[in-house]
């Protein structure tokens, strides 16, 4: 069943590198713990566990190259044929179908792959240093890092495996370990919720995405990728109804993953995670695997609509898009109001994930309708910024992680372990920071930017692909639904600018806001390390950008470097004939305009600031904070009757979706329950009490009739008697 | 937590020793010891039973004040005969997975088949044979017995606790081989008087109730089933073949082979009526011990009250002795009926399945939610048989492997718990994962498999059963999809108020008094922890033994099956 | 006038165990007079004085003289029993297969009052079993003297008491074997009422307590009126037909075309004579008192040997004399099965909350009465119904249901002495009045609290003890008659199937769910001794010979369990002679 | 002769009254009386059967029915003397000791 060429087998080693380590990890943390070889040459596991990520970064790097020229197809391998059975069809017996486990290989995995392993190695590296110095976790560590590992060996796994069964099984693993991480501060009452609702809300999506699965392997005989994308619709025909219902649930179970609207709750509260879990798996990877799971679809779109069926999967798309767009608005508003850094991060990678999503659903519209040319753009687009939105939001979690981390320190040192009512998270005990963390400060600024889509910086070439093919679809396709997303994602654009830059300025610029601040330090080590590396590759964005990233990773292209071409296109909506498309030119700069321009200027006049006299931020950000500060002396604004208005508070609230769970969970699931249970105790166990005590009484009741006296004995003799002949005669 | 290691003498490690260099010198040799002779089912039932007889016995020559210095001796005797046992097993096992084609042992043909006149006058049996539905059970059994015994190695009077344990592996054993319904329908009752006794002795507060509920109950629906039997015992024609008064015999073998000419020549076996009759009697006691909504009161009750050993083996195999009886006499013997029967079947199976799972939501009592959690995950058995796929009723069979390994974790899980602490209310305490962070470890692995993680063992099956449950109801899908949802909801509800929380006020249950909370002892980590790994082997290689649950559910639906389905559809 | 000549006796010397049983009676007088200048009447306080001898012997005045000798009377009468079989039957294992006519008139009409054949043979040898196992626990039991307060060493070494009861014993144990023996009705009841009126004085032996007398005379007075009536109803055959032999009653039944009045009355009449021996429901009210008045092994003989007594009646004059032809219904039929009904469930609840373990043993008593009455009634269905044909070995249908009676009959001798052999022990210590008596017995005395929960489970019939086979083989027989017709009347519904059945079928049903309420208070005397805490934790005084006795009793309820073969062959050919008389 | 019918009906009336009187009399010694007035209803029978089919049998079966019925009474009084020895009464209506 593989194809043609045939994988080596050791790509399938990758996801059990980490798989294989963890144990070790887990055994000696849980009987060395303490010794002083552990805490300081393992870094307790830490070592161990990044020089299991370095082989998987090595192993993966040489998949990539080998893998990474011209490469049309997907390239399967089976390894074991995981359960076999048969099936039962009203023509006879199907012999020997099997759910097996293989790989499968192409530029999607590929690039995943390499995110994936990339992006854990750095995060492993930051988390020595930022986990191992904190005396919170002393003790537990091995169980960070062993939970890391087994997570990176589900992400692994995800990306490689050949169906999409084992897709959910090691999406599942991932869920597990984003539960136990989330849960790392098991004590913490609010993290153990947050796990539980984490692991609840994704599992609801699970189960629909389960019973997709179901009816997808039904529909195909099998779930591996080589046959469903190579299905010839003509020959066999399949029931669409039922394929778009499958589909359907498969993409409710990748809103779950993916935290979309209405299964979002869980990821702001996930926070409550150490900081390099949020890095990794609420940002940077785990949370793609929803979209990846509905990247995987594309071919089948592609599939249907080659074969004639146009159009009859349009809907799907739709869903799809209109569910990214308004989860990206919607995430976007309520990242306006947050105060914690790490939740503004959260919101805003609810928001991006969403324009990947609407990205995708474009994809998948031209994809139905049978525009091959513009649906491989668009996906192009949309994992191009997944790709970004990884590096960039990795990136940004490790630096306010570092913030976090040296505002504890600092504070630490202040109040001398006095830690009651102290939010070092909190952005208003925050400010004019730039000073204080040179590296920290600059890559924050990249990010930030690469988020919002400055333009040539990461996020803007894909950002700018996305929103533009999701208005062609609208505009152009008839998908006049289209337009939902499309607004809101254009005015999405430019609160990604607002809530961005509030974040950076409300912490780097101005000054500082508690005495905290004014004593941080970047000083924790094996913490600077990822933030430079990343900083360059978000920067970099430009080089993947002109190297038509977004050919290579949609069709499998090969890389080739036109920089011109690609900032024609971005800039001037000039395809490749060079006929420049006036509606899109518009687009295009309404889109920079608002990401790039009003949005932080608005945020600069509410938040920016110089720094305390006499201290100067590193060049690199320093020009960001002169300009705020210039921006807030002239168009300082007072927000105070919006920050109060009942919009606002809606917004803190979260738009009452965490209340109405709550309510439904409290009022309606937990009710529920203890009615059943009351109900087996007195109803069903009361019947079978009742038959106990009932046949008790009757007992009670019938010796009785042994009255003790002989005459009464003897009275039943005659009575008998009369008994027998009356029923004898009686029979007769 | 050093001085809370039990000090395991060195007794155990030489057991242990031996019977890992036994099993890797099994599974190196190149030329495996074949086990040629086919009596040697005999020891597994009759060494645990003569052997447990014994120790008894030995148990009460001693006067009270001196029995304090035996125990060790009779505990490690029964642990020896309960590694025997599976060793025993293990290499018919391997012989069987290395040199046997399972084509060969699937549908009613068996390996180390005997033949033995017993009750010669009626026409009972000693006939034993192990196929591809047994051989998991057994070998289940054989596994979870010796664990059992490594887990609650510190129980209370265990000159009499350790030998019941195998008192009860060896009656069990005897259910899953035997081939005669006489044979069968004694160790089936049989099975019932050690768990009484453990029930009794070693349970909670309420063990009297819950003994004589457990007993009664299920002997109530036993003989139904006995009826079943005689009936269809006295429905065979009588041939003089057979020596016996009645001119009959309680075989299986023969049945199931009378059974399958009728279905080839296309006549529906005893006809259709007795059928349903014959189905609804066997089924009746089958669906007891399952068990199934609305005959599952007594489970809980004797979950919460057995002792930790008792409920391990309770909820590990002998539940599945339901399952097993199912697949072995209903449905191979009456195709038509339970085709007939399949709505109702599945309707069963799915309010089990769902109810189950509302009711552990609102339990506050550990053991009385792990054993409803039983329940709901028994519906799913249910499910799978009803679905008639082979696929389905594969996925019910690993099911009875897979919750075989892990509803004993979860049982033992939660008698640690109770040990230690004292108590079996949820949210009692906080913080479990401070105090004792390997009983953490272990619930939490536990309950993980519990509610269908994958990668573990009873994922395996409920998408197996899932699927073919599609196949043949369509949309009813959702509803075990819901209670996939539920069933995460109360066990992971469960943990936050259990092994999370307790951070700067730590909470911890009022029936500690003074104590300070222990972690698990080492014993029980080993045997919660084998468990824990086995469940991770089979969740992952669930082909070991899939393959031949596939085979035999093929083969059954094939050979008897398909002409029913075929003309319902 | 030669009419009124001789009775024949043929085959006198298979006579022999009932001629040691006469021995033994006489033994007992004499042993335990040897030396005396007054001998001693049985059973009454005259002595009469004899020329000889002065002071008795010390060794024949050893309380346990009188049990050692009627012990080794009834081995010695089981052995001739045993020996006496050899010359017909080849194979002994194959049961007792001879047949020996032993009384006949020789007047015109020559009948046969008395015959030996397998089936009075395995009775015989199930009563002295009986018998042997009751006297072998009685041994040490008996106080020497109805005032225990009187501790005079030569009262202590009287042993009057002991010999009345042993001699009422045998007596009683002469009058089962011309029950089993009989082939005439009224040769019945004389044997009948030979083994009844020893019980009667035997259950108001404990005159020392209250509860004891009262229970003699309340057992005496119901006894008596019942085998007065059931005398009246025989009185009422004989009228009608003019013989009180069996197989004349069954050929004038059989002529009967139209329901008469005189032989249903009579019938009706005879059966509630029967019906107060096996207990049934409404004779049964006296039983529960008997038991708990009486000691131990009497009572252990009243739900055995009596119940047995009363089974061997019920058998002759239903499945001889009344037992209709080929598709007709016996009248029977209806009665047995709704009295079979109420009976076991009536013993069974009443047993349920019972407090004192002798009567719930009666009750349980009476519910087995129910069981095998059903089995009963099944025959009667078997006639009725079309399945008459026999299988492979000529067996009938009927034949196994009447193999299972005697099996259950059989095997009650092990379990049902076996548990009130344990309260008898328990009795050695203080009176057994209510549950708390065995109140933690496992943590006294675990061997004897096993072997009680053995007895239990037997009762219950739980596999693979004796009480399961027995209950087994009943409801096959019963089954074998009800699913007769259902393959075919071949319906395709369930209901339909199963109202398709006859009727009896229910009966099956019945007996199970009985089985279950049983169950009930069956396990609650094991949780009592396993579980519940005692007083005290010293072992019971050592009374080896009762150990003896209650280990026997274990050994063969498991044995009879397990390894029924040679019993279930031999009941079933008792049940074939039983039918090959008519 | 009488034909035996008479007398089987004076047997049934005798028979009658001593049921009747069986569980209405409180007295054990009447109580006992009734029973040989049931005994004696059989009797009756017998005698009129031996004497209807001229069967000498029947005339051996009234014999023993009057030897057992002298037996049952020797018995019973014995009985009842127990019972007065222990309870001074031989009234059938006090002895509830045992019951249920």
């Amino acid at each position: 069943m593989g194809s043609e060429i045939s994988v080596e087998f050791w790509v399938a080693t990758i996801p059990f590198v980490p798989l294989l380590t963890f144990p070790i990890i887990l055994f000696l943390g849980q009987y060395f713990n303490g010794k002083d070889w552990w805490k300081n040459i393992l870094k307790e596991g830490g070592s161990i566990s990044l020089m299991s990520m370095g082989i998987v970064l090595i192993l993966t790097s040489m998949v990539v190259a080998q893998f990474i020229g011209e490469m049309h197809n997907g390239q399967g391998l089976d390894i074991i044929d995981w359960i076999t059975f048969d099936v039962l069809r009203s023509d006879g017996m199907t012999n020997g179908v099997n759910l097996g486990f293989g790989i499968y290989i192409d530029h999607i995995s590929l690039m995943l792959l390499f995110v994936a392993s990339f992006l854990c190695f750095l995060i492993n590296w930051f988390s020595i240093g930022y986990m191992n110095t904190d005396k919170i976790n002393d003790n537990r560590n091995h169980r960070f890092y062993a939970e890391f590992l087994i997570f990176c060996s589900g992400m692994l796994g995800m990306v490689l495996a050949d169906n999409f069964l084992w897709l959910f099984i090691f999406w599942e693993i991932m869920g597990l370990c984003s539960y136990l991480l989330i849960g790392f501060y098991y004590e913490k009452p609010s993290a153990a919720a947050a796990a539980k609702k984490a692991f609840l809300t994704t599992r609801v999506g699970d189960v629909f995405l389960m019973i997709g699965l179901i009816i997808m392997w039904n529909i195909y005989g099998s779930l591996e990728f080589d046959i469903i994308f190579g299905w010839d619709y003509f020959t066999n025909p399949v029931d669409m109804t039922l394929l778009k219902t499958s589909l359907i649930l498969m993409f409710i179970g990748a809103v779950g993953k993916s935290a979309q609207f209405p299964l979002h709750v869980w990821l702001p509260d996930a926070m409550e995670g150490p900081t390099p879990v949020s890095a990794l798996i609420h940002a940077a990877t785990m949370v793609n695997a929803g979209l990846y799971l509905v990247a995987r679809m594309f071919p089948i779109f592609i599939g249907t609509a080659g074969d004639g069926l146009v159009g009859e999967l349009a809907d799907v798309a739709i869903i799809i898009a209109i569910i990214g767009g308004i989860t990206a608005f919607m995430a976007a508003g309520i990242a306006f109001v947050q105060n914690d850094i790490k939740k503004v991060l959260a919101y805003s990678t609810m928001s991006q994930l969403a324009y990947i999503f609407t990205g995708l659903g474009a994809a998948l519209w031209f994809a139905s309708k049978g525009k091959p040319e513009l649906a491989l753009f668009a996906l192009g687009a949309s994992l191009f910024h997944l790709f970004n939105h990884a590096m960039a939001k990795g990136m940004l979690f490790m630096a306010s992680g570092s913030v976090i981390h040296e505002m504890h320190h600092a504070h630490h040192h202040i109040s001398h372990g006095e830690h009651e009512g102290f939010d070092a998270q909190d952005m208003t005990n925050m400010g004019g920071l730039a000073s204080k963390l040179p590296i920290t400060s600059t890559a924050m600024a990249a990010g930030s930017m690469s988020i919002i889509g400055i333009p040539l910086i990461g996020g803007f070439w894909s950002k700018e692909g996305i929103i533009a093919k999701i208005w062609k679809a609208a505009i152009y396709d008839g998908g006049y639904l289209l337009f939902i997303p499309a607004i809101l994602l254009l005015i999405s654009a430019g609160m990604t600018g607002f809530y961005m830059s509030r974040m950076w300025f409300m912490t780097f610029a101005g000054k500082p806001k508690t005495k905290v601040a004014e004593h941080v330090h970047e000083e924790t080590p094996w913490i600077k390390f990822p933030l430079v590396i990343l900083t360059f590759m978000t920067l970099g964005g430009i080089v993947f950008a002109s190297l038509h990233f977004v050919s290579w990773v949609s069709e499998g292209h090969a890389f080739h470097y036109d920089l011109i071409h690609e900032m024609k296109h971005a800039f001037l909506a000039m395809d490749k004939e060079g006929v420049i498309d006036s509606t899109f030119l518009i687009l295009t700069w309404a889109t920079i305009g608002l990401s790039s321009i009003i949005g932080p200027i608005i945020a600069m006049s509410l938040y920016g600031g110089n720094l305390k006299d006499g201290e100067n931020a590193i060049p690199t950000v320093s020009w960001l904070v002169k300009l705020s500060g210039m921006v807030k002396n002239r168009w300082e604004f007072d927000n105070s009757t919006l920050a109060n208005s009942g919009l606002a508070e809606a917004l803190r609230r979260r738009l009452y979706f965490d209340d109405f769970y709550d309510w439904i969970c409290i009022k309606l699931i937990v009710p529920i329950g203890i009615g059943a249970a009351l109900f087996d105790k007195k109803g069903v166990d009361g019947v079978i009490k009742g038959i106990e005590s009932g046949s008790q009484s009757a007992s009670t009741w019938i010796r009785k009739l042994t009255t003790g006296s002989a005459r009464d004995y003897i009275m039943m003799v005659a009575l008998g008697s009369l008994i027998f002949v009356g029923l004898i005669w009686g029979m007769v | 937590m050093a001085e809370n290691k039990t000090k395991l003498n060195d007794g155990m490690y030489v057991i242990g020793g031996l019977f890992i260099a036994i099993s890797v010198l099994m599974f190196a040799s190149p030329n495996m010891p074949s086990m040629e002779n086919d009596w040697v089912t005999l020891p597994l039932i009759g060494l645990p039973i003569l052997g447990s007889l014994l120790l008894m016995g030995f148990a009460s020559a001693v006067p009270a004040w001196r029995k304090e210095s035996i125990s060790e001796t009779i505990k490690y005797a029964s642990l020896g005969i309960a590694l025997i046992v599976l060793i025993i097993t293990t290499l018919m096992m391997t012989d069987i997975l290395m040199n046997v084609h399972w084509a060969n042992i699937t549908f009613n043909q068996y390996m180390y088949e005997v033949e033995y006149n017993w009750i010669n006058s009626i026409g009972a049996e000693w006939h034993v044979g192990i196929d591809g539905l047994s051989m998991p059970m057994v070998w289940l059994t054989a596994l979870l017995v010796p664990i059992t015994i490594i887990t609650t190695w510190n129980e209370k009077k265990p000159w009499y606790y350790h030998p019941l344990l195998i008192l009860m592996g060896g009656c069990l054993i005897g259910v899953f081989v035997s081939l005669d319904f006489f044979m069968f329908y004694v160790f089936w009752e049989l099975t019932l008087v050690p768990m009484f006794f453990l029930i009794l002795n070693w349970g909670g507060k309420e063990r009297k109730y819950a003994a004589q509920k457990f007993f009664i109950y299920t002997f109530t629906a036993s003989i139904l089933m006995l009826l079943g039997i005689i009936t269809l015992y006295l429905l065979q024609d009588p041939s003089t073949a057979n020596a016996s008064i009645t001119g009959r015999t309680f075989d299986m073998h023969d049945m199931i082979q009378n059974a399958q000419e009728q279905v080839i020549l296309g006549n529906i076996w005893l006809g259709p009526g007795v059928q349903k009759l014959l189905f609804v009697l066997f089924m009746a006691g089958f669906l007891v011990k399952l068990p199934v909504v609305p005959f599952h009161t007594w489970l809980p009750d004797a979950h919460v009250q057995a002792p930790t050993g008792g409920s391990m083996l309770l909820a590990g195999v002998m539940l599945k002795m339901g399952a097993y009886g199912m697949f072995r006499i209903p449905i191979s013997m009456f195709p038509y009926a339970l085709v007939e029967f399949q709505m109702p079947l599945m309707i069963i199976g799915m309010i089990s399945l769902f109810y189950g799972a509302w009711v552990c939501l609102g339990q506050t009592n550990l053991k009385r939610m792990v054993a409803y959690s039983s329940v709901s995950h028994m519906g799913i058995i249910l499910l799978g048989i009803a679905s008639l796929q082979p696929l389905g009723f594969a996925g019910a069979i690993f099911m009875m492997f897979a919750h075989g390994l892990i509803s004993p974790m979860l049982f033992g899980v939660a008698g640690a718990f109770k040990h230690h602490y004292h108590t079996l209310e949820i949210g009692s305490m906080r913080g479990m994962a401070k105090h004792s962070p390997w009983l953490a470890g272990n619930m939490m692995f536990s309950w993980m498999g519990s509610l269908g993680l994958p990668l573990l063992a009873g994922f395996v099956a409920e998408v197996a059963v899932l699927i073919a449950l599609w196949f043949e109801f369509g949309w009813w899908v959702i509803i075990p999809g819901i209670t996939l949802a539920i069933t995460a909801a109360y066990y992971l509800w469960s943990m936050q108020r259990t092994i999370f929380e307790g951070g700067e006020n730590t909470e911890l249950p009022k029936s500690l008094g003074d104590e300070k909370p222990r972690d698990i002892a080492l014993s029980e980590n080993i045997g919660l922890i084998s468990l824990a790994i086995l469940i991770v082997i089979f969740g992952i290689f669930p082909f070991i033994f899939f393959e031949m649950m596939s085979g035999y559910s093929s083969e059954l639906i094939k050979q008897m099956l398909m002409d029913d389905i075929m003309r319902r559809w | 006038m030669a009419a009124y000549d001789v009775l024949s006796i043929d085959g006198g010397l298979k006579l022999l165990p009932e001629i040691v049983l006469l021995a033994g009676i006489l033994a007992l007088f004499f042993i335990t007079n040897l030396g005396d200048a007054k001998i001693r009447i049985p059973l009454t306080r005259l002595r009469i004085p004899a020329l000889l001898g002065g002071n008795r012997f010390k060794w024949n005045s050893d309380p346990r003289i009188p049990g050692i000798v009627s012990v080794f009377t009834l081995i010695f009468a089981i052995g001739m029993l045993i020996q006496t079989l050899g010359d017909d039957c080849a194979d002994i294992m194959k049961g007792f297969c001879s047949e020996t006519t032993i009384l006949t008139t020789t007047g015109k009409n020559p009948v046969h009052l008395l015959k030996l054949d397998s089936f009075s043979r395995l009775f015989e040898l199930m009563f002295f079993l009986a018998l042997l196992l009751v006297s072998a626990a009685s041994l040490n039991r008996l106080q020497a003297d109805s005032n225990p307060s009187n501790d005079d060493l030569e009262q202590l070494l009287d042993n009057r008491r002991q010999v009345d009861f042993y001699l009422l014993l045998l007596i009683s144990g002469l009058g089962m074997t011309v029950v089993a023996m009989s082939m005439n009705l009224f040769v019945l009841f004389i044997g009948l009422e030979l083994a009844s009126l020893p019980i009667y004085v035997l259950v108001a032996f404990h005159k020392e307590s209250k509860a004891g007398s009262e229970a003699g005379v309340k057992y005496f007075i119901t006894g008596a009126i019942s085998s007065a009536v059931g005398l009246y109803g025989m009185s009422l055959l004989y009228l009608w037909s003019g013989s009180l032999q069996l197989t004349v009653l069954e050929a004038a039944w059989a002529s009967m075309d139209t329901p008469e009045a005189l032989p249903l009355f009579g019938i009706s009449l005879l059966l509630v004579g029967f019906g107060f021996k096996i207990s049934s429901v409404p004779f049964h009210f006296v039983a529960p008192d008997a038991y708990s008045g009486a000691s131990s092994p009497v009572a252990a003989l009243l739900a055995t040997a009596s119940k047995t007594l009363g089974f061997i009646g019920l058998m002759r004059i239903l499945m001889i004399v009344t037992l209709p032809e080929t598709g007709e219904t016996a009248v029977w039929m209806f009665a047995f099965g709704t009295l079979s009904v109420v009976t076991m469930t009536w013993g069974n609840l009443a047993a349920l909350g019972s407090e004192n373990p002798k009567r719930m043993l009666a009750y349980s008593s009476v519910a087995h009465a129910g069981y095998m009455m059903a089995a009963l009634v099944a025959v009667a269905a078997w006639k009725s119904g079309s399945y008459t044909e026999t299988n492979n070995n000529g067996l009938m249908a009927a034949e196994l249901i009447i193999g299972a009676i005697i099996f259950h009959l059989f095997v009650l001798i092990s379990f049902k002495i076996g548990a009130f052999m344990v309260i008898s022990h328990l009795e050695t210590e203080d009176d057994v009045t209510d549950m708390s008596s065995l109140h933690g017995l496992a943590k006294r005395e675990p061997i004897i609290a096993t072997s009680m929960f053995v007895f239990m489970l037997a009762l219950a019939g739980v596999p693979p003890l004796a009480g399961f086979m027995s209950k087994f083989l009943m409801v096959t027989g019963i089954v074998q008659v009800a699913s007769a017709d259902v393959l075919v009347n071949n319906n395709v519904d369930l209901i339909p199937t199963i109202l398709g059945m006859h009727w009896t079928f229910f009966l099956a049903i019945a007996i199970f769910i009985n089985s279950a309420i049983s169950l009930y208070y069956y396990l609650r005397i094991g949780v009592l001794m396993f579980f519940e805490e005692s007083s005290t934790r010293l072992p019971l005084p050592k009374v080896s010979i009762l150990r003896f006795v209650i280990f026997v009793c274990a050994i063969g309820t498991v044995f009879f369990g397990i390894n029924s073969d040679w019993l279930v062959e031999t009941v079933t050919n008792a049940a074939s002679a039983l039918f090959a008389d008519s | 002769m009488i034909d035996p019918s008479w007398v089987a009906g004076l047997g049934v009336i005798i028979f009658a009254i001593g049921l009747w009187g069986a569980f209405t009399r409180k007295n054990a010694i009447i109580v006992l009386m009734c029973i040989e007035l049931i005994l004696n209803a059989v009797n009756l029978n017998f005698v009129a059967g031996a004497a209807h089919f001229g069967d000498e049998l029947g005339w051996m079966y009234a014999a023993f029915a009057i030897a057992i019925a002298a037996a049952e009474v020797a018995i019973g009084l014995a009985i009842f003397l127990s019972l007065y020895s222990k309870h001074a009464t031989i009234s059938l209506d006090g002895l509830e000791l045992l019951k249920n």
